[in-house]
């Protein structure tokens, strides 16, 4: 009589194993965008490991690592239009740029810049989101707005699995699943939330058969195999644009480095957890699978990296370029138009109280 | 022009913005098929279909986040949260979602959309429907806070809500939804956000105060002139933030005796910030002590005593006394 | 690779179906038991149709009804010791009463006294809750202080088909998962929310399965059952008492009268729809099961209609006896030591002003 | 007597009071294997246990809504919210179940819970991680908030409000936890809530400030007597719920001139508050009129401009200038 939750099985997707090899069908990509998802993945790490290096040096504040989770940004990402909407956790700047934002964008936030989380005109993305799971509800109603306006827009949110503890979640894939909204919730479990692990987050086996609480369909996939990632992602995008409703996704992935900037994670956890992960590295995986195609070699592998280089040179440059921003520019930003209070104060502002 | 009373006068402006604007749509617990639980958006859906009024699982921070994606898309969105108690449910949404995109994103994203709710004492409810929390948002820069205490305010207000840019909380004091009728153009018009409204002339005294409290202090006000002579200035300020200092700062100039009536608890209220301000800009013009009459510094009580509780004339005439005979 | 949940199927538990006839072997339930649920059943739907009448004649407060819910208040409440903790929210007079709560108690909250929720001492219970699923985290929080004390009570709250919408549904169940905490979470799906069906509360087919995204089991149960009712919760309450942690339970019933007196129910549901819910009726059912056995026949009928009039009559009377207290009083509750803004206050108070 | 930073004082007197009452246990995100994200309760989890000092999910709601349940039970759980911008999620337990228990049963259920927070800005952190928000609470009868500026203060003051028997926010200045060490005594001592202490005495103004800005406005005041030699006395609240009217009313009396400084919003901040309190109970002792130095009315800023927008001893001095030239 009762619903056992040890009952349910679910099984990880995966189309490339670990050493790159299919073990089904690949997703109908054609060698070109194969090239430009790894280029992507590449200069993703690439700008990671700079701005780690650029927090030490004290020239951004604290920064949130990605190395790890290259894959499933990207290939969840590579599977939107640009019309489509995007909304980020505090993550992401991977997924940001393949949806096209310029990197420096996400340099400029981390700089504490007065217009850090202003994306350029045209960018089909929320900023930012610094309350977990706060972008659960925006992303509800970004395809309810789609819904409405009937324009075939897909609204795609990304949480982690901390995120999922969240009642803003719960709430959002409730009314989802209700109005049968085209959005999809795409949860990197990366199996840390700061210092708390995914066993300690929730009593579930897994984050995707959270779905059953809202009559969603839910997929686990391995969130280190960009391929397997593109291609459940299309299917939620599918699903989206045919009417079908929500989806959720789970990649199974890890975080390489320490939460952010701030944390230290010997605190927590081991280095032999973090040994472990490394053999299922998302780009070494793709780039043994493009060696097995025959349209990759070290020749092009040191190409990309020195390409890498002098891209995430660019972006730095133009990054530190940008000028900060006053105070005074931000009271244009509280209303339309401000306040008497807020003239007001502007003038005491300028004039030094 | 035709009698409304308050509900009447909120139904019309949604029902005219909901014809002239297919961008809006309302949202919220029972707002549908029931009517709302006041029937404020009565007719509503049988108007304009369950696509345009929705009624939504029972979730309020959901609400208002639907509602900030739902306007970051272009939409107008006019959520309504049952009562103001459950307010509390929304304020990361409310703070710091819906309050500071326009900020975040520097002008990049802005967020036209309202926030109803019924508030306030005086109808025997049951525990955490008859709060006044204005203040809480009074203090949450990028929210404008309207409070009406009058239909024809209300209607002219909540078009200027609707069609602001910013967010915007618009909050309904229940005890005055059907209390009287006033004439109400059948038409549009609006009432502009962040004026004050004079309700009363005088040069003795300036009361001021908002929503469900202000027909008590307006009545309290014309009781004492008639009866005591003197003359007390009311202002009711309609919408407390943004606030409109000129139009306190004009009338203090001028009394220099000042009595803030509110529904809220006194400590850390709005009424605290009009003293603040009268404290800072009127300096030389004040002739007493700034007071307020308002709940007390205990939760909102259990419904066989709230009378007691609320501000009513007894107490607004015994500070207005304290003040006139203050030398 | 999807988990679907069209996949998922879940029977609904039952023990006496609608003709008061034995569908499995009944709880070990002995005469004197089953006589005295019976009774509660019988003396609750008497209150609340004399409450609905105290309503009109102005005599209480706005007043949310029970009737059609007595199984599955009662049911569950039956199962637990009176040293267990219950969490209602504001339609459960009748589980607060099984639970040790005098009747006149609940009469005393509808009536806005300033004592009204205040339950006698020695009643392990939360007083009612207004805020929809507001009590969910305390019941979590009070089984966690029974692990802490290892006192092995169990803590049981009372939820609506709409509670489960709400974030703090999601986010208490989470947390009793990852601490195996001893709590149960009832669910009266009485099929409405005030105006919005079920059908519209959730994308789900079951609340049950909702234990699925906690790695909680969960059971729906035929909620106008008694004995059903009765069977699930004391599993339920085994469990929690073993330390295997939360249970979610789904009662399937139905509100035959308004949401409260305020609410006008023709507005959103058919007159059918309720008269065939009138026969499915759960102290018909156990009233046929109790004739049946032959412990029961129309004289007995009489007499605890009877008796029940009279129980009603003096709890009627002790609530309107009892002094409605003072706002004065109330100002010694804010804290335990008023401040002294608080002490000018009441002085002003007491001076009128 | 050992030097501690504030950090190392609230670490003390978590540790002494868990050592104490083994009712007590603490509660939070990262709070446990990590020690805090800024290693406040660094320690505690391997001196008491998984049992006593316990990581939980991510969900502020239910952390708080554990602390009312847990305490309504006999316990006493020390909460920590990680920063005090994610204390909006928890807006409804805080407010309307937390802080009105008590009242609602009038006496039946008390809740002996502290909720901690770290708040306040010039570290730069990124949105929301800098907020000060405790003007929201002071507007909520049932709650105490206590905002210790010291490590002595932050000890004495803790180990008061994990003792208290209603629930208490305790609110911890980033930019103080290692800022300095002054002497605190190893074992246990309170300092009692709703104390505000004098840290330096003068007869021309009277500087009214807590929390974070505490040490700001008290080096304003200082080199504002070493260079103008004039005699400012400054008044830290430590508690601003309840506040220690008193010790503001004989204050000003003495000087009749009030500047009030807080990291906040201005508007319907706790400074508001403090001016109504002084405009309604000082009216006859003040000479000028009652200034606040105060966060701007916009949203916490991003961090490249926040020293702009923090009251700084120029703008102190600004307004010091002001109130004493006054006549
Ligand atoms: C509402 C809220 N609570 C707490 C935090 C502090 N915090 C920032 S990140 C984080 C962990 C998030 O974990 P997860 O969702 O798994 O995302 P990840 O960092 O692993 O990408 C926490 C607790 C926050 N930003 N917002
Ligand atoms: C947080 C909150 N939102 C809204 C309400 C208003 N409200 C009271 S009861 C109710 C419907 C509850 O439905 P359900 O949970 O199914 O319980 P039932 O009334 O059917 O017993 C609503 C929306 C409330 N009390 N609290
Ligand atoms: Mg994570
Ligand atoms: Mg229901």
């Amino acid at each position: 009589m009762w619903i056992n939750p040890e009952d349910l099985t679910v099984t990880q997707w995966q189309v490339l194993n670990e050493a790159g090899e299919l073990v089904r069908e690949a997703p109908s990509l054609g060698h070109r965008q194969l090239l430009e998802v790894y280029r992507y993945m590449v200069i993703a790490r690439a700008y990671d490991e700079r701005a780690m290096r650029l927090q030490r040096q004290g020239r951004i504040g604290t920064y949130a690592p990605f190395s790890g989770q290259e894959a499933a940004q990207i290939g969840s990402a590579y599977a939107l239009e640009r019309s489509d909407w995007m909304f980020p956790s505090y993550r992401e700047a991977p997924a940001l740029w393949v949806h096209g934002a310029p990197l420096e964008y996400s340099l400029l936030y981390t700089m504490g810049h007065v217009f850090g989380a202003r994306l350029p005109e045209g960018v089909h993305a929320f900023p930012v989101q610094i309350i977990i799971a706060g972008q659960a509800t925006h992303v509800m109603g970004s395809a309810w707005a789609s819904t409405y306006l009937e324009d075939k827009r897909v609204s795609l949110c990304y949480l982690g699995d901390g995120a999922t503890s969240q009642g803003d979640f719960h709430e959002s894939l409730n009314f989802a699943s209700v109005l049968k909204l085209p959005a999809i919730y795409f949860i990197q479990n990366n199996q840390w939330a700061i210092s708390l692990p995914r066993s300690h987050q929730t009593g579930s086996a897994t984050f995707a058969q959270k779905g059953l609480a809202y009559g969603i369909p839910g997929v686990q996939v391995d969130g280190n195999d960009v391929l397997a990632v593109y291609q459940v992602t299309m299917e939620a995008v599918r699903r989206a644009r045919e009417g079908k409703g929500p989806s959720l996704i789970e990649a199974v992935t890890y975080r390489n480095g320490p939460h952010t900037t701030s944390d230290d994670p010997n605190r927590y956890r081991s280095q032999a957890e973090v040994e472990s992960w490394k053999q299922k590295d998302p780009i070494v995986r793709l780039r043994r699978y493009l060696t097995g195609l025959q349209i990759w070699d070290d020749e092009r592998e040191q190409a990309l990296w020195q390409e890498a280089a002098q891209v995430i040179e660019q972006v730095v440059a133009k990054a530190e370029g940008v000028p900060k921003g006053t105070l005074a520019e931000s009271f244009d930003y509280v209303y339309a138009t401000p306040t008497p209070r807020l003239q007001e104060q502007w003038a005491t502002l300028e004039r030094g109280r | 022009m035709p009698l409304m009373n308050m509900v009447e006068a909120i139904n019309s402006a949604l029902r005219l913005e909901m014809e002239r604007d297919p961008s809006m749509l309302i949202i919220g617990e029972d707002v549908g098929r029931a009517g709302g639980v006041f029937r404020v958006t009565d007719g509503l859906q049988a108007q304009f279909g369950n696509r345009r009024v929705v009624d939504t699982p029972l979730a309020e921070s959901a609400i208002v986040g639907a509602a900030v994606g739902l306007a970051a898309r272009g939409l107008r969105p006019v959520a309504e949260v049952q009562f103001l108690g459950f307010i509390y449910e929304t304020m990361d949404q409310m703070a710091s979602q819906a309050a500071r995109m326009r900020f975040r994103t520097a002008g990049r994203i802005h967020l036209p959309m309202v926030v109803r709710s019924p508030y306030g004492g005086g109808v025997r409810t049951p525990e955490l429907h008859s709060d006044s929390l204005e203040g809480l948002f009074v203090h949450t820069p990028g929210i404008k806070v309207v409070m009406p205490s009058s239909p024809y305010d209300a209607k002219g207000l909540l078009l200027s809500a609707i069609r602001d840019p910013d967010p915007v909380l618009y909050l309904e004091p229940m005890r005055l939804y059907r209390a009287f009728k006033e004439e109400v153009p059948d038409g549009e018009y609006t009432v502009e956000l962040g004026k004050a409204k004079v309700v009363a002339e005088g040069d003795d005294l300036t009361l001021i105060t908002w929503g469900a409290a202000a027909p008590v202090a307006t009545a309290a006000a014309a009781e004492w002139r008639d009866k005591q002579g003197g003359s007390v200035e009311v202002i009711d300020l309609r919408t407390v933030a943004p606030m409109d200092e000129e139009a306190i700062v004009r009338s203090v100039a001028k009394t220099g005796r000042v009595l803030i009536v509110h529904e809220a608890v006194k400590s850390g209220g709005v009424g605290a910030e009009v003293a603040a301000l009268v404290s800072e800009k009127c300096m030389l013009s004040l002739l007493a002590p700034i007071l307020r009459v308002t709940g007390y510094d205990t939760p909102y009580p259990a419904f066989a005593v709230e009378e007691d509780w609320l501000p009513n004339k007894q107490r607004i005439f015994k500070a207005m006394q304290e003040l006139l005979s203050y030398r």
